[in-house]
């Protein structure tokens, strides 16, 4: 029942950026870890949280999750097979299983295909099937999405923001996808209708046991649909455990800051507890990225309130994920 | 980190240099390729009377004891090509790149004045057309774009020619000899004729046009707006300097092409008139060296617009 | 808080002619606001609500086709009384069909070049704006510093370039940027997205505006920074004190920021009145929307207890085919039977129910 | 002033407004006017083929030399030669019809395979292909068709060859930016995703939904092109051999009597020359306004 449908072991991606045509006279590579070591797992029906600024490297762990982009090193499995090293045919099977809701609501919509066509087209794409069981399969697909049978003979264009999303979804369903990587898949909604997707998402995880990878910046939502949640940061997982826990009692300060931040907490609480204790202390906005040590020592209030400890930024104690209760995970020497 | 990526103008623009110099290695291997296929080996010819001097090509000949190899002939001929040695024209005897030097200073000057003069017509243009939208004024102007860059070039150079003679008694044959008090005119007329009918009009004010509507839409351009300022000032460089450097750069081709004609209709002891004269008689040193040139020439207008994209902005030099 | 309006939005029409569907997007649709001394006026509705083209209207900075149609925009700051959309009717020519707009004539270029005239010397020295997106809305040919000295050169009495650098590096302080004197050299696209919204915020304050426009301020920001971005606002609006039109989808940004708030939706304002009032949950007597948009946002007792949302059914409303009846009657969900038919065939009107609190709905109006 | 109206009719569905009334009515004025102009070449080309022509183009009349137009049935007159020019000039398109074909499908081809090359795989092969474009651009297309000319014949079809080939980069890089705007929208990896083949993505989702409208805008803007070299090369004498007509040719030919004041031999084939090439730039452009750009938006 609970069984680990997939799970990421060391998973790291390293972008080479370099200048083309001269880049191998210069001999100098300039690697940026996008994603650095990673590691955890899903389980059947379960929802994973991924939060994490932008350029953390969280959506670039969606996109090697489905092979979009190759993985620098690391293990992927997904249902117990090694999928990291199959080449494109070999790894077609598996994307009738894995599946992505794409941040872009175009990003699955062909602007010159009516929404039958594209509904068909994911339909027919893993296996044959005669025009009555397209039909019926595409009338079943609509229901389940909450979308009207007259949106069919439209083109994307003429589809509003929610409708276009739901077309989204109903086209990894019409794959047949067990997991699902959704990458920040309300933020380019309206907040009306950002509950409405929210919703549809948890029914489809309940009646279709789907497992989600659920990638995005809106730590609310994120809070509320998963099970656990990761925070990222520079490309490392810096903490990990349950959604509540989490939100509710982080202990790395990474975490915290970031749940401090959600503005009506402070406008809610501010009145009651004036201030807030990171206030003031990080005023670097274009912060340093360094690539060794603890990433987020530049901006962290624990290590300027330690008077910068040089166990934070010293290449050799680079801080490692520990667990330090039963399903929470740290990656600080100074938990909180 | 983000301003460290940035790399100095000086490494970006011997960048392109870099390239640039490939790219004419590039250039002169198509050219050579060209001659060495083409039936009656010209080539041989061609490099019969410069092989003396090099020594790797002679070697070679009494190594195999035949016809050299492509790859000896190539680096004997580019060996001496850097060595300023083009050969010397078939038919008039005279060292090609002397020659060539020589008209392409004339074609040079027709160049770039008529792409003054195009600039000067279309700028106007797109301009009015891309602040007002679409209005009778202006699509009486977009029509005689489009007019232009359908004529045939040389027809027009004769209607020219036709009225210049009847109204101002000015006679082609007279280029050069200075006599006539309007002959100042008359070198103008086939600047204006290449500059007005090279067939790139229309699509330099459209190009034009497009751009600055585009700029124009930018966010940054509303803010300039929002604060009371110019949007001209605002929009200049990207909106301006950097499309006519580009235009400059991509039209020079076509409009070497039109010297060719155009020198031809107006006898302009340029290199065009001098590539139609080496093509009628097979002058494969002389063409060779025209061709190279012309390359030259386009080269030089690409660089300058990667220079000033560079200056301009060093973020856009990575493409 | 009763004075005189510094800017006032009276009727304001902004329409968008769509040629592929041949019809009107009736962007904003008849607004009225009141924006006065010393306040900070929120602006809350979702996309397609029409709150950022009342702020470009305002401004004169609507490209799109037909544009502002009608309305009355009257700014008056020290004695100086002006109205921003001065002699419109000599440039539309409005046709009405039983009621409804069929057809705008407009001189459009004219019409830009009579409000450019108008309204020289007001944007920028009167009205400043901030704009959504900090990184695309600085010329990027161009160092963050000249781009705000050029703003002090031309809105203020300052013009030594001596004496206006020194200004901007004291904006500069002003916003928080660390190492000013190294930024001001810097090209916008050397900075983050939350330095370059201060930067922003120094050049809309530089020229010391009566009135400043901040069009969804902290949208496209990280969470981190976007809190950094309000608190920043916040610490401003009580330093520099400037009167502001603060339009944001951000529910909690207005509430932390604004004094008075007005919900638009489809081109209307639905509501207005005190912030406190209208976004607080607590509070029972507010427009069905209101409350809808305000319970469709997860709160902390739903998130513990994995709760559903409460989403608002049906889409967001299309400008293009607006109903004729409420237009929130399709979507809302206190509509009684015995209001159905008014909701459905007319249109309420904004009328106060409370001091100060408006609200366009047939509820309030039977009891 | 400008007149914005509401459609009349209440619109049930929008996607149902004809095309037509989407345009900007000027650009339908210029498509009537451009396929106006591709249907006279098609007619023009099957009556060339079939004989079926006023006059015989090549029936030399020497009582009837330089007629002035309209005489004795000889609508645009005569030539020095006494030809009639109007059998001369519809005749003429056979020298640009297959040959011009020939060249816009070599664009077109190489174009596409470059462009698919450089976007969807890009990297290595993009770099490749840019170095190649721009060894492309460097010649100026009439002296690298001087120099082939000098090189092995002056044949028609061998030009038309290197005109194909030297277009094939601006078809390449369209090509090449829409690929990448697709790639910019995620709609490739979404495709990826789903578990479609390579070949599907590009053959059914890049160039048959997203670039037909690219290819067939610069087909007609190649034929434009072509006629204009034909035009010049004819002029410089590399072109089509008399007495084979061509409009180039032609023009050539009757620009010699243009300074005796006998301006009709050369001036109708000019201005066949210039209403075809308007055309064809027209029917290109707003083909690219309607097709390309969306006004609304």
């Amino acid at each position: 029942m609970t069984d680990t449908i997939l799970e990421v072991q060391n998973l790291k991606k390293h972008y080479n950026q370099n200048g083309g045509l001269f880049s191998a006279f210069k001999g100098k590579e300039n690697v940026i870890p996008a994603v650095d070591d990673v590691s955890f797992y899903i389980k059947e029906k379960e929802t994973m949280g991924l939060v994490g600024e932008t350029g953390c490297g969280k959506t670039t762990i969606g996109r090697t999750l489905l092979k979009l982009i190759p993985a620098t090193s690391g293990k992927i499995i997904f249902n117990g097979t090694d999928i990291t090293h199959l080449s494109a045919a070999q790894f077609r099977p598996f994307r009738k299983k894995i599946q992505m809701i794409f941040q872009d609501l175009d990003a699955a919509l062909n602007p010159k295909m009516r929404i039958k066509a594209i509904l068909q087209e994911a339909l027919t794409v893993h296996c044959r099937l005669s025009d009555a069981e397209i039909d019926h399969r595409i009338s079943e697909l609509l229901e389940m999405v909450n979308l009207k049978k007259s949106k069919l003979s439209n083109f994307p264009n003429e589809l509003s923001g929610g409708e276009k999303r739901r077309v989204g979804i109903a086209r990894t369903l019409a794959v047949g996808a067990r997991f699902i990587v959704a990458d920040e898949p309300t933020s380019a909604l309206d907040v009306s209708i950002q509950a409405q997707v929210v919703n549809l998402l948890r029914d489809l995880q309940k009646e279709l046991r789907l497992s989600y990878l659920f990638i995005s910046h809106d730590l609310r939502v994120v809070e509320l649909v998963s099970h656990k949640v990761a925070v990222m940061y520079l490309g490392q997982i810096v903490e990990m455990g349950l959604a509540g826990r989490i939100a509710n009692a982080p202990r790395h300060p990474y975490t915290a800051v970031l749940w401090s931040s959600l503005v009506d907490k402070k406008s809610d609480e501010s009145i009651k507890n004036e201030g807030n204790p990171n206030e003031g202390q990080w005023g670097v906005f274009d912060f340093e990225r360094p690539n060794v040590g603890c990433r987020f020592a530049p901006r962290c209030p624990v290590y300027h309130a330690k008077n910068r400890p040089t166990i934070c930024t010293d290449p050799a104690t680079s801080p490692q994920l520990q667990k330090i209760d039963d399903a929470h995970q740290v990656r600080c020497h100074f938990p909180l | 980190m983000k301003l460290a990526s940035i790399k100095p103008i000086t490494v970006l623009i011997s960048r392109e240099l870099a390239i640039a110099a490939l790219l004419l290695l590039g250039i002169s291997f198509l050219v050579f390729m060209v001659l060495f296929l083409s039936p009656g080996d010209p080539f041989s010819s061609l490099l019969k009377d410069q092989t003396a001097s090099s020594a790797i090509g002679t070697a070679a000949r009494s190594e195999i004891g035949g016809p050299a190899p492509w790859y000896y002939q190539y680096l004997a001929w580019l060996g001496n090509i850097m060595r300023g040695n083009f050969g010397t024209s078939i038919r008039t005897g005279l060292p090609v790149l002397r020659e060539v030097i020589r008209t392409g200073i004339n074609t040079l000057y027709l160049t770039l004045g008529s792409l003054l003069i195009t600039l000067l017509i279309a700028v106007p243009i797109a301009v009015f057309s891309a602040r007002r939208g679409f209005t009778a004024t202006n699509w009486v102007l977009t029509m005689f774009t489009y007019v232009v860059s359908a004529l045939p070039v040389f027809w027009l150079g004769y209607i020219v020619i036709y009225i210049s003679m009847h109204r101002f008694g000015l006679f082609p044959l007279a280029f050069g000899s200075g006599a006539q008090t309007w002959s100042w005119v008359y070198f103008m007329l086939p600047v204006f004729v290449l500059g007005l009918s090279n067939g790139t009009m229309s699509e330099v004010v459209r190009h034009l046009r497009e751009e600055l509507s585009r700029v124009f839409s930018e966010e940054y351009i509303c803010t300039a707006r929002a604060k009371g300022a110019s949007i001209w000032k605002h929009s200049f460089k990207e909106g301006f300097l950097i499309p006519i450097t580009e235009i400059v750069a991509t039209k020079i081709p076509f409009i070497l092409g039109g010297a060719v004609v155009v020198e031809q209709v107006f006898n302009w002891p340029g290199m065009g008139r001098m590539a139609w004269q080496a093509a009628q008689d097979r002058d494969f040193p002389l063409i060779l060296g025209i061709t190279l040139m012309a390359a030259l020439f386009v080269r030089l207008g690409s660089l300058i617009e990667r220079a000033v994209h560079i200056i301009v902005n060093p973020r856009f030099a990575k493409e | 808080m009763i004075g005189v309006p510094v800017l006032k939005i009276e009727n304001l029409r902004t329409y968008f002619y769509s040629s592929s569907k041949q019809a009107f997007s009736r962007a904003v649709d008849g607004v009225n606001l009141a924006l006065e001394k010393g306040e900070t006026l929120g602006i809350v509705g979702e996309s397609g609500s029409g709150k950022s083209v009342t702020a470009l209207s305002v401004m004169g900075l609507v490209t799109a086709e037909p544009g502002v149609i009608t309305g009355n925009i009257g700014l008056k700051t020290d004695g100086v009384q002006k109205n921003l959309l001065q002699d419109i009717e000599d440039y539309v020519k409005i046709t009405n069909e039983n009621g409804r707009t069929v057809e705008v004539s407009k001189d459009n270029p004219g019409w830009q070049r009579h409000i450019d005239r108008v309204l020289r010397g007001v944007r920028g020295k009167e009205i400043s704006m901030i704009f959504q997106n900090p990184k695309l809305s600085m010329n990027p040919f161009s160092s963050v510093g000249k781009q705000i000295k050029e703003a002090i050169m031309l809105n203020t009495s300052i013009n030594n370039a001596q004496e206006a650098r020194e200004r901007t590096l004291y904006w500069l302080e002003q916003v928080k940027i660390d190492s000013p004197r190294l930024r001001y050299d810097n090209n916008p696209y050397g900075l983050s997205g939350g330095m370059c919204q201060r930067a922003m915020i120094a050049m809309a304050l530089s020229s010391e505006p009566s009135v400043l426009i901040a069009d969804e301020p902290t949208t496209g920001l990280d969470a981190t920074i976007q809190s950094k971005i309000v608190s920043l606002l916040e610490e401003l609006k009580s330093s520099v004190g400037v009167t502001t039109l603060l339009i944001s989808h951000d529910i909690d940004v207005i509430k932390t920021l604004s004094d008075r708030v007005s919900v638009m939706y489809g081109g209307r304002v639905l509501e207005s009145g005190p912030s406190k009032e209208i976004l607080s949950a607590a509070h029972n007597d507010k427009h069905p929307y209101t409350a809808a948009l305000l319970a469709s946002i997860p709160t902390a007792r739903q998130i513990k207890a994995k709760s559903y949302l409460q989403a608002i059914k049906g889409d967001v409303l299309d400008t293009i085919n607006l109903p004729s009846g409420c237009l929130f009657y399709a979507r809302c969900h206190q509509v009684t039977e015995q209001i159905k038919m008014q909701c459905k065939h007319q249109e309420p009107e904004l009328r106060e129910i409370s001091s100060n609190h408006n609200v366009r709905c047939w509820r309030f109006f039977n009891a | 002033m400008k007149r914005y109206r509401q459609h009349s009719i209440e619109f049930g569905n929008l996607s149902d407004v004809p095309f037509w009334k989407t345009a900007g009515p000027i650009d339908l004025v210029y498509i009537s006017y451009g396929l106006l102009v591709v249907l006279l070449v098609f007619v023009s080309y099957v009556l060339g083929m079939t004989g079926f022509l006023p006059f015989d183009p090549q029936e030399i009349n020497l009582e009837l030399l330089m007629a002035p137009p309209n005489t004795e049935g000889h609508l645009l007159g005569t030539d020095f030669m006494g030809r009639d020019i109007l059998a001369r000039l519809i005749i003429g398109i056979q020298a640009y019809f297959l040959p011009g074909l020939l060249a816009i499908a070599l664009a077109l081809a190489l174009g596409t395979c470059f462009g698919v090359l450089a976007g969807y795989w890009g990297g290595g092969l993009d770099t490749a292909s840019t170095y190649v474009s721009n060894l492309l651009n460097s010649f100026p297309r009439l002296v690298l068709i001087l120099l082939m000319v000098a090189a092995f014949k002056p044949d028609i079809y061998l030009v038309m060859t290197v005109v194909g080939i030297t277009n094939a980069p601006t078809v390449a890089s369209l090509i090449k930016s829409k690929i990448q705007f697709l790639k910019q929208k995620n709609f490739i990896e979404a495709a990826t995703a789903l578990g479609l083949k390579n070949a599907v993505i590009i053959i059914k989702h890049i160039l048959w939904h997203n670039c037909r409208s690219v290819l067939i805008i610069q087909a007609t803007l190649g034929m434009a092109e072509v006629i204009l070299i034909e035009t010049s090369l004819s002029y410089l004498g590399f072109g089509v051999q008399e007495p084979t007509p061509s409009w180039g040719n032609m023009v050539q030919s009757g620009a010699n009597y243009f300074m005796q004041g006998k301006f009709w031999p050369s001036t109708a084939p000019a201005m066949a020359i210039l209403l075809t090439i308007m055309g064809f730039h027209l029917l290109g452009d707003s083909l690219n306004n309607i097709l390309e750009r969306k006004r609304d938006q």
